[in-house]
């Protein structure tokens, strides 16, 4: 493994994902920026998602299919620390946590969860820790889903933005404004990108840590880490925990994208989403999901056109139709032909955890 | 029992209603380089399994330099100064031979998640410490011109002697091989086989299940025979060679 | 709370059908199928396109019209449909992949994308709307102590023979046989004389065909949805994990627990007004068992950690 | 010299690719012999019997079974050819029944009623058990049964992974006494052996085997006393 290969395949990754940008461009040549905005914003806040699912599975190997709820919690968690409104009446809570708190407390939430699902990993085989954590995740939503009185249920939770919006800062409402931008969602792409590039600053750091060669270590052989004198539980959940963590920020970044939050946002589709993302991109990568997210999303927002060629007059349901069906498309395509995605080193791809 | 370091007493393990392990008395003393042999399926797997605290003994107690380690964690054990290799080589495949190296000599205050964060320059000097030291392990045992390649691009031979520096890295006080020649080639066993007498010579306490009894009877202080899970010889490597029991449990017999 | 165990026996039938189906599959080809769900639907869907009347234009784009068959033979061909479709992803998915060496957890997501694709697909082409099956409306009656319908009751009874007809095919036919043992050890069984291949063609097929019919029998008793199978598919692992992976009596008797277990938790104290809920209980359960004893309740030991 | 049945021609094979267990092996199986494969522990034994079934594929060399060759048919094929084999663990279908591990291994006969019979009434405790479930005979029995579900087809050549592994001295006794009513019966017979003396003794003919390469071969009693494979097992002085 040269220095020279690792450069080649960044720079493939780089010219794949300018050329699918430049795809948006292309195809509308009216409002692409705002289409590139809300692009954007929805692949930094996957693509942090996809990170931390990486810590996962491609650092540790540990095959989680919980995902979803570890961003649930940490949208949960925060939004309803700070002053909101949920449920069928709109119950409004005045009093709450400033944003940054709230922030670090849901965070802190979703790695405890992520410990608390970390916890079968302690006995359970590959297949079984996918079952069990798909599981769980569902769990989390029905009950999040049946707790109204406290999420809001199906109602959601709504007037929350604001806690977050007071910062923005004022730059982006003037290049906002100039660009037809909506400001709202501006800072919150900043937000996302932002906390992307601490993220992988985070993760590079750790990476060739003495703590990220041991997580290496464990997703290799589990018994030749415990031969040798350390805890491989202890790390299996300890991953658990900074992935979910990393999950969290970017479930409460998703919540104010969305403005109102709802617990269909959290169904096990969202967790396939961002398996596609970072497979696409690289398992075991850092940037990786970076660029595989900023594709994946070019796909699905210019997928609409394949719908409308397929369909007169498509509908919403069509469109969404043809974009999952993408997404299945593309995670059993890259499974079958490249696992090992587009950053994923080939020397990397031997897949079969155990 | 101030100069055993390790021993087992009444240890018993049965798989179904296979008995795999059934050893009545056992140790062993600081220093020494004992082997442990028996035909196929006597259990000396199994035994290091047991010691090494891959598997818990049905019944029976094993002591550590006087500590009971009968149910321990494995990692606890190795901790203490056991350390182990297996008989199919495990290295971290995607992972290079010097972070292999690293991964083993590195002390678990060092692996820890928040000095990983921090990166003291303690911790940078106690790393680069480390790579030193594993340069020089690598360099002994002839792999240094692989050090950054992918463990799992190394032959069957060069992960052997991975997972040996892998071992020793961190100076244990007692080492259990397993099958440390198995599928190795003659040149390269006679240079496994002095390393081990090397390794032995500095005091470190060795345990060794080997196929190959020209070269446990080459370098064996003991030699301990198993078979069907229970000790039958244990003696010098004169003795075992030609005690009728031993030539017994690996030929048979002509009629019985 | 004798209604909710009869509910809970129908949705016991449907899981049990199709956790059979889902642990044959697994026991023979180690493969956790996460599309499981989707074929399980087609059966529903095949059954409503052959059956709907020629004026019902909902399916397929609605352009197509149904083919307004007898209800008897559209359950009968949406089977065989179901039998083909899992035979055809064996030959040109499933079996190159494991020619391939392709590993478990490979083959595991692959079949995630598959089961995403294939249930978008029924929502492209047999759109979002909940239909129901030409059937007219039944008023319930008493059996034994329980209210259902005649057709809900027809669905119980069929079920429990279907299951006893499976048992007894896997346990007296030739070919039942050559599934347990290929099971037991692929390479023994082809040291018999037995080609592994055809018997894990004949497995994906025949579990195919159970799952078509589970999905008939979920749709008469509810509806038909694009999403109907991943709906259900969660509390089919649950079942399945519950009586032990790979046993197909245990399959039988966990997924009948499992939907019980489901119907039943919405009557206890603590769900009062909970009753979305109740899918969480099951897989609760499922987790702690996993976790306990996770080679379930009639699963023999084995190691899974 | 009777007709050959088995002919192996510098078989190289291994589980991994690249990494050869069996680098150069030569063998001859004539009708109505016994003839035992010994060696040390990691010699290639068993990987050479599943190379021979097709279980694992062969690199270099070639099979020929009954002067016609075969190699890297697949196995269910080769069963056919008239090959039985009885694995070293794993020998029989734990949750089947008695007469279903015997159904299974006649799934290539025609007449399969009557091939079980003939069973039956050569392996008594067959007949007497055969509702139990393999899994909970001891075994010694499994064994027997291990050979009654290889013998079904006919074979002309069976192939056995050390019949005697983890059984008790009596029960060593009656697989060896039952292999050679078998080969009374006109059956060939490959056998790779732990207990080097016993097979030897009763063999016609052994091949040793050393790091996948035959080391010695001869007549079973002169190996049984030549010091060289007493060397290969305990080591030169």
């Amino acid at each position: 493994m040269t220095s020279t290969k690792i450069s080649f395949r960044f720079m493939f990754a780089l010219l794949v994902t300018a050329f699918s940008i430049y795809l948006v461009f292309f195809l509308n040549p009216d409002g692409a920026l705002r289409i590139l905005l809300n692009l954007l914003t929805f692949a930094g806040i996957y693509g942090l998602s996809a990170i931390g699912l990486n810590v996962h599975f491609g650092w540790t190997g540990l095959l989680n299919f919980g995902h979803a709820s570890f961003m649930g919690v940490g949208a949960y968690v925060t939004l309803l620390l700070m002053p909101h409104a949920a449920g069928r009446e709109g119950e409004v809570t005045t009093t709450g946590l400033p944003f940054f708190a709230a922030l670090i407390i849901g965070i802190i939430a979703a790695a405890l969860f992520g410990l608390l699902l970390g916890l079968p990993a302690i006995r359970l085989r590959g297949d079984y820790l996918a079952i069990v954590t798909i599981a769980a995740a569902e769990i989390f939503r029905l009950l999040v889903r049946d707790l109204e009185s406290i999420t809001g249920g199906v109602y959601g939770i709504i007037n929350y933005t604001e806690n977050f919006q007071k910062y923005r800062p004022l730059f982006i409402d003037n290049f906002s404004g100039n660009l037809g931008f909506s400001p709202s969602q501006a800072w919150v792409c900043l937000a996302a990108w932002v906390s992307i590039f601490f993220t992988v600053l985070l993760l590079k750091r750790l990476t060739n840590s003495p703590w990220g060669r041991a997580l290496r270590a464990v997703r290799e052989d589990e018994d030749a880490v415990r031969a040798m004198g350390k805890n491989a539980v202890w790390l299996k959940l300890q991953s658990f925990m900074l992935g979910a963590g990393i999950a969290g920020l970017s479930g409460v970044l998703l919540a104010f994208n969305y403005g109102s939050l709802e617990t269909t946002v959290f169904i096990p589709l969202l967790t396939f989403y961002v398996w596609a993302i970072m497979i696409l991109g690289g398992v075991g990568t850092i940037t990786g999901p970076i660029f595989g997210s900023i594709i994946f999303w070019v796909i699905i927002s210019e997928t609409d056109r394949l719908a409308y060629l397929l369909f007169e007059n498509a509908n919403g349901q069509q469109l969404a139709g043809v974009r999952f069906l993408l997404v299945g498309v593309l995670i059993m395509f890259l499974m079958i032909f490249r696992p090992s995605g587009l950053l994923g080193k080939k020397e990397e791809l031997l897949l079969d955890v155990k | 029992m101030s100069n055993n370091l390790i021993s087992v007493n009444n240890l018993k393990k049965s798989f179904g209603g296979l008995k795999a392990v059934d050893v009545q008395e056992l140790s062993f003393k600081e220093g020494e380089l004992t082997s442990i042999i028996g035909p196929n399926g006597a259990g000396k797997t199994t035994f290091f399994d047991l010691i090494s605290g891959f598997q818990d003994a049905d019944s029976g107690s094993i002591f550590l330099k006087d500590k009971d380690i009968s149910n321990a964690q494995p990692y606890k054990i190795a901790r203490m100064g056991m350390v182990r290799t297996f008989q199919l080589t495990k290295v971290f495949d995607r992972m290079t031979v010097m972070e292999n190296l690293l991964f083993s000599g590195s002390n678990i205050k060092n692996d820890s998640f928040l000095r990983s964060f921090i990166k003291l320059n303690s911790q940078k000097l106690y790393e680069s410490n480390l790579r030193e030291k594993a340069n020089e392990i690598m360099n002994d045992l002839n792999i240094g011109h692989m050090a950054n390649s992918y463990a799992r691009e190394l032959s069957g031979g060069q992960k052997k002697l991975l997972e040996l520096a892998r071992s020793i890295i961190n100076e244990p006080e007692i080492l259990l091989l397993d099958e440390p020649l198995a599928g190795v080639n003659p040149k390269l066993a006679e240079d496994i086989l002095s390393l081990i007498t090397k390794l032995s010579d500095s005091g470190i306490t060795i345990l060794m299940v080997e196929h190959n009894i020209e070269a446990v009877m080459k370098i064996s202080e003991r030699i301990v025979v198993l078979a069907e899970g229970s000790l039958i010889a244990d003696g010098i490597p004169n003795e075992i060679r030609t005690d009728s029991n031993v030539i017994e449990a690996y030929l048979g017999k002509a009629d019985e | 709370m004798l209604d909710q165990l009869g509910n809970g026996l129908l949705l016991g039938i449907i899981i049990s059908v199709a956790s059979v189906a889902l642990s044959l599959l697994y026991g023979v080809t180690r493969i956790v199928n996460f599309a499981h769900g989707e074929i399980i639907a087609l059966g529903a869907i095949a059954t409503l396109f052959f059956s709907s009347p020629l004026d019902y234009r909902v399916l397929f784009l609605e352009k197509f019209s149904p083919l307004g068959l007898n209800f008897a033979i559209s359950c009968f061909l949406a089977i065989v449909v179901c039998g083909l479709f899992g035979g055809l992803l064996e030959v040109f998915l499933f079996r190159p992949l494991r020619k391939n060496d392709v590993g478990n957890i490979a083959v595991l997501v692959v079949t995630i994308g598959l089961s995403i694709l294939v249930r978008h697909l029924y929502l492209l082409f047999a759109t979002g709307k909940v239909q129901n099956f030409p059937l007219e409306l039944q008023r319930r009656q008493t059996y034994l102590f329980f209210d259902m319908t005649p057709r809900n009751f027809n669905v119980l009874i069929a079920g429990i023979i279907v299951m006893i007809i499976v048992g007894l095919l896997l346990t007296y036919t030739r070919l039942g046989k050559a599934m347990r043992a290929v099971r037991d050890s692929e390479e023994l069984s082809s040291v018999s004389g037995i080609n592994s291949d055809n018997i894990i063609l004949i497995t994906w097929v025949s579990s195919s065909m159970l799952a078509g019919l589970a999905g008939i029998f979920q749709a008469t008793i509810n509806d038909v949805r694009w999403n109907m199978g991943f709906l259900i598919l969660l509390l089919i692992f649950a079942g399945t994990v519950l009586g032990g992976i790979g046993t197909s009596f245990g399959a039988m008797v966990g997924g009948l627990m499992i939907g019980i277990m489901v119907q039943v938790s919405v009557g206890l104290p603590f769900m009062e007004g909970h009753t979305e809920a109740k899918n969480a209980v099951a897989l609760a359960v499922m987790i702690l068992i996993l976790l306990f004893r996770p080679q379930g309740i009639f699963g023999k030991k084995e190691r899974i950690s | 010299m009777n007709k050959t049945i088995l002919e192996c021609n510098g078989i190289a094979a291994g589980y991994v690719k690249g990494l050869n267990i069996l680098q150069g092996v030569d063998l001859v199986v004539h009708e109505g012999e016994i003839v035992s494969i010994i060696g040390p522990n990691g010699a290639g034994k068993s990987t050479l019997l599943k190379a021979i079934m097709g279980l694992i594929k062969v690199s270099a060399g070639r099979f020929y079974i009954n002067g016609i060759e075969k190699t890297n048919l697949s196995t269910h094929k080769i069963v056919t050819e008239g090959i039985g084999y009885v694995p070293q663990v794993a020998n029989v279908f734990p949750s089947l029944t008695i007469e279903e591990n015997l159904e299974i291994g006649a799934w290539s006969v025609n007449n399969k009623k009557e091939s079980i019979k003939n069973i039956y009434t050569n392996f008594p405790m067959l007949s007497e058990r055969k509702k139990d479930k393999a899994g909970n005979l001891s075994g010694g029995q499994r064994q027997i049964l291990a050979l009654a579900r290889a013998l079904i087809t006919s074979p002309s050549l069976l192939l056995l992974d050390e019949p005697s592994a983890g059984l008790s001295p009596v029960a060593i006794n009656e697989v060896f006494d039952s292999i050679k009513e078998i080969n009374d019966s006109g059956v060939s017979i490959l056998l790779v052996e732990q207990n080097a003396k016993r097979a030897l003794a009763f063999s016609d003919r052994g091949y040793v085997l050393d790091q996948g390469r035959n080391a010695y071969q001869g007549k079973g009693e002169e190996l049984l006393n030549d010091p060289r494979v007493i060397d290969l097992y305990l080591g030169k002085l």
